[in-house]
């Protein structure tokens, strides 16, 4: 026990709120904070950090750490716990949060919303927080819509760029698909079981579920894991969410928030592995995404996209892992992909800052002398994506690929292998075009097959982005400077963990990792009886050799000398010659806007314009003019002549005098 | 054939009737109020009848007050008609529609 | 004596406020705003007032003007005070006097309305409160056609309301039931449906719910957002009060027999008001298409019968007056700034604005229902008992009304605050304090709701009694 | 006391008749007064006035004394009790009324001459509200009418004698109607007294006489079909006759009516007899709102107003039941003070109190004058049907009555026609609101205040009966 002087419950407390804190306190005053608005919000993100590190044992005792909250209805009770599933994800959003809040320091420099760019970060982790350390299902809700909201902030937080607008909605709209899908979950779950909280539901559910509602149930929450880790095909939110800063994409769109989908199915672990319809969807959904975005990956010349597309296929891979059973190797992989997707990122951050945000790679090249640091990173963090062995990736994606193939899903398994491969090419790609070569900055862009000078990037919803990114809010020329310590530190750092974290899992079975995790997931051999065909190592071995082959094929068409000599030519015919349907990412977007927005703007625009003035309250304004039509007809009918009038009362008595006749006579008799 | 109430009553309604249709039909306001006489006569007649059938002098009684209404409506009717046509050569009720709407 | 004073206070204050010179409005709007926050003091001083019950008649049938708390009432007069608050402050051109005056009435016959505990002296207030609304929208608009279309359309349904409540009198011996678990009123067959028919038809137009609701998009367009803030917040849940404490305990049968088609206008109106208000380009608008699509959500729930449900509908009444209210306030502060609600000329105000930005974003997340405010915590209840109760098309229908409100509220905020500043607008300035402390106190509502409806879930004991009761 | 003018009457008899005859004779004293004025002044008319209003007071005090024991005077000729009692009084408030909007009507040498008029028309209100033999009810009719026509051609204005002759005409023609329906029921039964009616055996000669009676009265209601006199009269008549007319005539004849449907028609066949009673009711809500919403003239509108409004006080009577009895009367004094109370603003906004007043002349009044506006306001939202007005109670309790009488689909109509009145009243509510060039608006004060007083007293009786509708509790119309 780390603190004597208050109670564990408080220090958890603090550990969520702090954030919150953060976040209120710079956005209500960040004018007067001006420049402390960073050091505070990093601050309060590193003292969370250093609490739960402080907590360890707590999360780690056999029964974990909970604080309860409030209650709203009996079964409806709200509360706090850390055990080890979320003290890792903890662990992860505070620590890597912290590195990122201090690099955006150096990055966010001079921006006039500086204060505005904290708060929302402070705000994200306090989400994010509320996410991993609820535990009740509902809780984990309002999380996943807060960090929903988070990312929204950041992604619009250019608000003045269009694209950025839409991004920002387009994100929001989609994650909402998902919560949605957990709202769907939380019906079932309340129905069958009563209560929201995660013991009730893991003790009941086995009595209190048919097989149906159970797949129901797990249906429910993929939905909200697809849109929120860009799972296929609700992924098409992620490639645009690079409209926000790049520690934004570094932290959310990387690191924490993306993986919650993980999380999520890892926290239920005890429901999927009941219901094996779920895992083979999400297995196939995983597996499809990994390849897809790898694909992706390999058609993209903006560098965020790449690496965006690369998160989006290793979330793949995570969800896979988790799918298919194999939940310590799915978590894993998201510890590792944690270090080194952020330290590329924030490497990828230090070369688009000092080009004064050229996001383009076609117009970097050479800058392996003029960014030495920012190479010497990305190359690390690529050889780790790649898993190449020693490096964190390549532990956790054999753990992941093999954990496919020992619960019997061989073609997960091959699929696993391709994408290896392909991962290995693009992020081969991405480091020769960028570092090797001369620098073509300076060449103009319809050389470099740009078709459109100011439209960089290849999506083509990115106009906006890159026409816009001339205004990014710090003016400055292109000029190449050494990035500030604040910027660089981080990375260092990160640089460790994204070398050596994969040794955790050193030593099969026996390991620290497989130790830590004893007996907390349900167990995932049990569900396949079968041996798989081929040991780990020669899985590992052939895993390596598809890498190798990614490289080479990378290597020989941007790595040769040649190849760098006439690489403005090359490129100009590459991105000519690209593929329509990579270029407009398998026209997922268009079939969205073309059978779901448009469709409903239309109906919509048809009740607000025709329904509701020209049915609806026709009926209504016809019965008001007739009414006064009547009125008039009436009028007409006050002649003014006395001696009509009297005709109309003589008629009016007839009419009487007729009633009278026929009811009475023989009323009478 | 003898006279029986009934064909009192038969011409009293008769009486009522060409009053009724007087007063629709005729334009001259003089005219309209002999036709109101009628009708207020023809009532009479049929009061009376029935106070004899009945022996009840109520219906002497009826007829006698009706008969000052009809001088008292008479007089002020011919007040107003006087009033009304002062300036006009010839009356005509049908001039009488300024109010109408 | 509280519960009199809530009622007869406001009108009287807003009588008065009429002796107040015109050119003075600025005192008159202060004054409203006074007596608004006083009436909010004194409910919350005295929860638990006794009721006030005076003899009106004997004959045809027992009534008598008796008000009192209920659970529900209770806080939809505390809603409504906070509203009227926020809307006497925000109040400002040169008929603001007459409003303040009018807003006034407008609260006290509204409180009479929720507290009324006689259905005839419900009826009473329920007519009174056209009354204001009309005398405001006259001065609003330059032809008045949203005044004439309000006036028809509600008036006929408190006509109806009027006989059907005569009928209810005649055939139960007295009015005096609401809120009264003892009183034991059997409507019978030959009647029923036709008191239920007039009181629904009231109720319906009031909330209102598709097809009843062409009135309201024009009637909130017209009236000056602050009364708008009002109307909508709180004069648009009498009638789903009155179909909890009216028909719920008395009718319940022919509500039964109402069922089905109750849910088919109620996820008519949840669709058709989320998809107008995707398309609508007048600001105020599609707030008010998305209340269709959100009252919608509430009918529903009254007719799910499940307790866990009329919970959540009783909280996300609270909620919707508390953030509608944000909304239209702060979509007034623009108005009055921009001279304009079309989104299409709108644009850019946040890069200025910051504090108008942040209050619109709060009410518009309020409205989409994000988890942790108090739209969600009505939202989930509403539709976890809708679920539980068995209806599981209808719930799969409000999820897809819930992903659209985030489409349409980010359009409407982002449409506003967001995309470079549009140059041919007039000089801006930034939330007022008066603005401020108008919108503020609702916010601080919807927020504290969010966090822990079990604030205003004492009304759930009350709705599975109701329940329990049929 | 079997047949009528049988024995000789006793002295409680003349003390029924007491306070008619006070009304009866006020003229008298009046004219001979005014005799001894040579030259004309305000003081002439003040004091002719003044007089009236004196009587009328004491004669409605005399009234309220005998209100608690009920007494059929003459053999049953002329009854009075609770029942007639109220409508007198209702008579005698309205005459009040009209009398201070009067005052500053016409030329001060006509004044007397007028006031007397007006008080015998107002005698024979009196005497129609406790008449309870058709020679009564005829005599009290005609009473009435032949002062009335007078009243009408006392006016500057040309269009007065036209609405004189119409009225005149027409309304003699309905009396002869009446009067030949009188003469069939009395051959029918031998007998004018309505308590022999009520005992009779049904007979078409009856039944046709019955019909025709109340041909006589719907005239003189002015329901539909016999309406059409109505806005034509009201529109020429001078405002106070118009005022009064709207009024006083209905409350008398309203009695007779009353006391005819429900005392002196044989049990057995009353609800046939009267099914063309509620079929008129309806009519006469219906088109009466639907007429009043092309007008434009204050006096026709209100005339149409009236029309409907009488509809509703005839529905009351649906099913012939004592509740529906005690509301008509309610309603039917809250339309008295509502419908003074719009008549007294109408008069406040013309200086000699009877000029033409048009729909424009109310344009921004709410800015111009108002206090004025908030009391035309108040009485429109009365007559609407609105809160907090007797226009609300009184419609409650009304279709309380038909829905217990059984006739709920008069209810329904009498709902549907108040939706549409609604556009009427509050059409005169926007103009009064809409702010409007002063420049363009003719604003005329009258010089004559006491309308005011009218307007006050008519403002509170609206609120208060509104908030306790006092109804009497011997109303049952006694036929002995």
């Amino acid at each position: 026990m780390l603190f004597n002087f208050i109670s564990p419950e408080f220090a958890l407390v603090l550990v969520w709120l702090l954030p919150f804190v953060g976040g209120v306190l710079l956005w209500g005053f960040g004018p007067q904070l001006k420049s402390w608005a960073g050091p505070i919000g990093s601050a309060l993100i590193g003292v969370p950090f250093i609490a739960t590190v402080g907590l360890w044992n707590d999360a780690t005792a056999p029964a974990a750490l909970h604080v309860h909250l409030v209650t709203w209805l009996p079964g409806w009770s709200f509360g706090l716990q850390l055990d080890r599933l979320s003290l890792i994800w903890s662990l992860i959003i505070t620590g890597v949060g912290f590195l990122i809040h201090v690099y955006s320091i150096g990055y966010m420099d001079g921006d006039k919303a500086f204060a505005r760019f904290f708060a929302y970060m402070n705000f994200f982790v306090f989400a994010m927080m509320t996410l991993v350390l609820s535990d009740n299902v509902i809780g984990l809700l309002v999380g996943w819509g807060l960090v929903g909201l988070a990312s929204y902030f950041l992604i619009g937080f250019w608000f003045e760029k269009p694209s950025a607008v839409s991004a920002a909605r387009k994100a929001f709209v989609m994650n909402v698909v998902g919560d949605v899908g957990i709202m769907f979950a939380v019906f079932v779950i309340v129905q069958r079981i009563g209560s929201i909280g995660y013991a009730d539901i893991f003790t009941h559910f086995a009595t209190a579920f048919t097989p149906h509602a159970l797949f129901l149930v797990c249906l429910g929450l993929f939905i909200g894991c697809a849109a929120k880790s860009a799972q296929v095909p609700l992924h098409t939110w992620l490639p645009d969410a690079m409209e926000g800063p790049t520690p934004v994409s570094a932290l959310i769109h990387a690191a924490t928030m993306v993986t919650a989908g993980v999380y999520l199915i890892a926290r239920f672990a005890p429901l999927w592995s009941a219901s094996p319809d779920a895992q083979q969807l999400v297995g196939v959904i995983g597996a499809l995404t990994a390849i897809s975005g790898a694909v992706l990956g390999c058609a993209q010349w903006d560098i965020k996209r790449i690496l965006a597309y690369s998160t989006m296929s290793q979330i793949g891979y995570m969800i896979m892992g988790v799918g298919v059973g194999a939940y310590q190797a799915g978590v894993f992989h998201f510890l590792t992909h944690a270090f080194f997707k952020a330290q590329l990122f924030l490497a990828a951050g230090i070369v688009i800052h000092a080009l004064a945000n050229e996001q383009d790679v076609r117009r970097m090249g050479g800058m392996r002398m003029q960014l030495p640091f920012a190479f010497v990173a990305i190359l690390t963090g690529v050889l780790a994506i790649c898993g190449v062995p020693g490096f964190s990736g390549f532990f956790s994606k054999d753990a992941v690929v093999y954990g496919a193939l020992e619960t019997g899903h061989p073609w997960l398994y091959a699929v696993g292998v391709i994408t290896a491969g392909i991962t290995a090419y693009y992020m081969f790609r991405l480091l020769f075009v960028t570092f090797f070569g001369p620098y073509r900055g300076d060449v103009d862009p319809s050389d470099l097959g740009i078709r459109h000078p100011e439209l960089a990037g290849t999506a083509p919803d990115s106009a906006g982005r890159a026409a816009s990114s001339g205004h990014h809010p710090e003016e400055e020329e292109p000029h190449h400077h050494a990035p500030p310590w604040l910027m660089s530190g981080p990375v260092a750092i990160l640089i460790v963990p994204t070398v050596l974290i994969g040794f955790l899992d050193w030593g099969g079975a026996g390991s620290r990792w497989q130790r830590f995790f004893g007996g907390f997931f349900p167990h995932a051999a049990e569900n396949a009886a079968h041996v798989p065909p081929i040991s780990e190592t020669v899985s590992t071995a052939l895993v390596f050799v598809v890498v190798l082959i990614g490289f080479a094929v990378a290597y020989w068409r941007y790595g040769t000398t040649a190849a760098q000599r006439d690489s403005v030519a090359r490129l100009r015919t590459e991105s000519i010659r690209m593929p329509a349907v990579l270029v407009n990412a398998y026209y997922f977007d268009a079939a969205f806007e073309a059978l779901l927005v448009r469709p409903a703007r239309a109906i919509g625009g048809w009740f607000d314009r025709f329904v509701d003035p020209h049915v609806i309250d026709a009926g209504v304004r016809e019965a008001a003019f007739s009414a006064q039509w009547l009125g008039h007809l009436f009028r007409s009918f006050q002649t003014g002549l006395v001696r009509a009038y009297a005709l109309t009362l003589a008629l009016g008595a007839v009419c009487i005098v007729a009633y009278y006749a026929f009811a009475f006579t023989g009323g009478a008799r | 054939m003898s006279v029986t109430p009934e064909s009192y009553v038969a011409l009293s309604a008769v009486l009522f009737f060409i009053g009724v249709v007087g007063v629709i039909a005729r334009r001259n306001p003089l005219i309209m109020l002999m036709s109101i006489e009628l009708l207020f006569n023809s009532a009479n007649l049929a009061l009376v009848t029935y106070a004899r059938a009945w022996a009840n002098n109520a219906g002497h009684i009826f007829a006698f007050l009706v008969i000052t209404v009809a001088a008292a409506e008479a007089a002020i009717g011919l007040a107003i008609v006087a009033v009304t046509f002062r300036r006009t050569p010839f009356v005509d009720v049908d001039e009488a529609s300024a109010l109408k709407g | 004596m509280t519960v009199t004073a809530l009622v007869l206070g406001p009108i009287l204050a807003g009588l008065v406020i009429y002796l107040i010179p015109r050119k003075q409005s600025r005192t008159a709007t202060t004054l409203a705003a006074v007596i608004a926050a006083l009436t909010f003091v004194l409910a919350v001083a005295d929860p638990h007032a006794a009721d006030a019950s005076r003899h009106w008649l004997s004959r045809p049938f027992d009534a008598s003007f008796h008000l009192g708390f209920g659970p529900t009432s209770y806080w939809i007069v505390l809603l409504l005070s906070l509203c009227t608050f926020g809307g006497a402050l925000a109040l400002s051109g040169h008929r603001s006097r007459d409003t303040a005056a009018q807003l006034l009435i407008l609260q006290g016959a509204m409180n009479g309305v929720f507290l009324a505990k006689d259905l005839l002296l419900f009826a009473l207030f329920w007519d009174l409160m056209l009354i204001p609304v009309f005398l405001v929208l006259i001065g609003a608009g330059p032809h008045a056609r949203a005044a004439w279309k309000y006036l028809i359309y509600n008036l006929a349904g408190g006509l109806a309301l009027l006989l059907a409540t005569a009928a209810f009198g005649i055939v139960a011996g007295t009015t005096d039931v609401i809120g009264n678990p003892n009183a034991h009123v059997a409507i019978g067959e030959t009647w029923g449906m036709w008191v239920f028919a007039g009181i629904a038809f009231a109720f319906l137009i009031k909330t209102p719910v598709f097809p009843f609701h062409t009135w309201m998009p024009d009637t909130y367009g017209d009236l000056p957002a602050p009364v708008v803030a009002v109307v909508s917040a709180v004069q648009s849940k009498a009638g789903l009060y009155g179909f909890i404490v009216i028909t719920l305990p008395f009718l319940g049968p022919e509500m039964a027999q109402a069922q089905t088609l109750m849910f088919v206008l109620g996820s008519v109106a949840l669709i058709y008001g989320a998809l107008a208000a995707l398309a609508e380009r007048d600001a105020k608008r599609v707030v008010a298409y998305s209340s269709l699509s959100h009252l919608g959500l509430i009918l529903l729930a009254i007719f799910s019968g499940s307790a866990l449900a009329l919970a959540g509908a009783v909280v996300y009444i609270i909620a919707h007056g508390l953030f509608s209210a944000a909304l239209f306030l702060t979509l007034g502060a623009v108005e009055q700034r921009e001279e304009t609600r079309d989104l299409a000329r709108l644009g850019g105000l946040g890069a200025r604005n910051p504090k108008l930005a942040g209050a619109l974003m709060l009410g518009a997340l309020a409205a989409l229902g994000l988890p942790g405010l108090a739209g969600f915590s009505g939202e989930i209840l509403i539709l976890t008992g809708l679920f539980k109760a068995g209806f599981v098309w209808p719930a799969i229908v409000a999820l897809v009304a819930v992903v659209l409100a985030s489409a349409y509220m980010l359009r409407l905020f982002q449409g506003i605050m967001n995309g470079p500043e549009v140059p041919d607008l007039p000089e801006r300035r930034d939330l007022t304090w008066a603005e401020g402390l108008a919108i503020a106190p609702l916010v601080i509502g919807f927020v504290l709701l969010g966090l822990n409806p079990g604030l205003v879930i004492s009304v759930l004991t009350e709705a599975t009694r109701v329940v329990g009761s049929r | 006391m079997s047949s009528a003018l049988g024995n000789f009457p006793a002295n409680a008899d003349y003390a029924a008749l007491l306070p008619f005859t006070v009304v009866a004779l006020a003229p008298l004293l009046i004219l001979f007064i005014d005799l001894f004025y040579r030259e004309s002044g305000p003081w002439r008319r003040t004091v002719a006035v003044g007089i009236a209003i004196v009587w009328l007071v004491a004669a409605g005090v005399l009234q309220a004394l005998q209100y608690p024991h009920d007494y059929a005077a003459f053999g049953g000729a002329f009854v009075q009790g609770g029942f007639s009692i109220v409508f007198s009084e209702i008579v005698i408030v309205a005459t009040i009324a009209t009398l201070l909007l009067s005052i500053g009507v016409g030329r001060d040498d006509q004044v007397a001459g007028t006031t007397a008029l007006l008080l015998w028309s107002a005698s024979g209100a009196m005497l129609m509200s406790g008449a309870s033999n058709l020679l009564m009810v005829f005599l009290g009719l005609e009473l009435l009418s032949l002062g009335l026509y007078c009243l009408c051609a006392i006016s500057a204005r040309g269009t007065a004698r036209e609405s004189a002759l119409k009225y005149l005409i027409l309304s003699s023609m309905a009396s002869g109607f009446l009067l030949y329906g009188s003469a069939l029921m009395f051959g029918a039964t031998g007998s004018v007294a309505f308590s022999a009616l009520a005992s009779a055996v049904v007979t078409p000669l009856l039944a046709l006489g019955a019909g025709l009676f109340m041909v006589g009265l719907a005239f003189k209601l002015s329901m539909v079909p016999f309406h059409e006199w109505t806005p034509d009269v009201y529109e020429g008549a001078p405002l106070p006759v118009t005022a009064f007319m709207s009024v006083a005539t209905k409350a008398g004849t309203l009695a007779v009516l009353a006391r005819f449907a429900y005392a002196a028609l044989p049990s057995d066949h009353a609800a046939k007899i009267l099914v063309p009673l509620w079929v008129l009711a309806a009519l006469s809500m219906v088109i009466g709102n639907l007429g009043a919403l092309a007008q434009t003239d204050m006096k026709r509108l209100l005339a149409y107003s009236g029309i409907a409004q009488v509809g509703y006080i005839v529905a009351a009577f649906a099913g012939t039941t004592a509740l529906g009895l005690r509301y008509a009367l309610l309603y039917l004094a809250g339309y008295t003070v509502m419908n003074l109370g719009a008549f007294a603003v109408v008069a406040l906004m013309s200086r000699d109190g009877d000029a033409v007043v048009g729909l424009p002349r109310f344009a921004g009044l709410a800015y111009r004058r108002p206090w004025l506006a908030a009391a035309m306001t108040f009485f429109l939202i009365g007559l609407a049907g609105l809160p907090p007005t007797i226009g609300f109670t009184g419609k409650v309790l009304i279709l309380a009555a038909n829905v217990g009488a059984g006739y709920a689909w008069l209810a329904g109509i009498l709902v549907l026609s108040t939706a549409i009145s609604a556009y009427v009243y509050f059409k005169i509510v926007r103009v009064m609101f809409v702010h409007a060039d002063p420049r363009h608006v003719r604003d005329e004060r009258s010089r004559n205040v006491l309308p005011w007083v009218a307007v006050a007293v008519c403002a509170v009786a609206t609120f208060v009966l509104g908030i306790v509708p006092l109804t009497p509790s011997n109303v049952l119309p006694l036929v002995k």
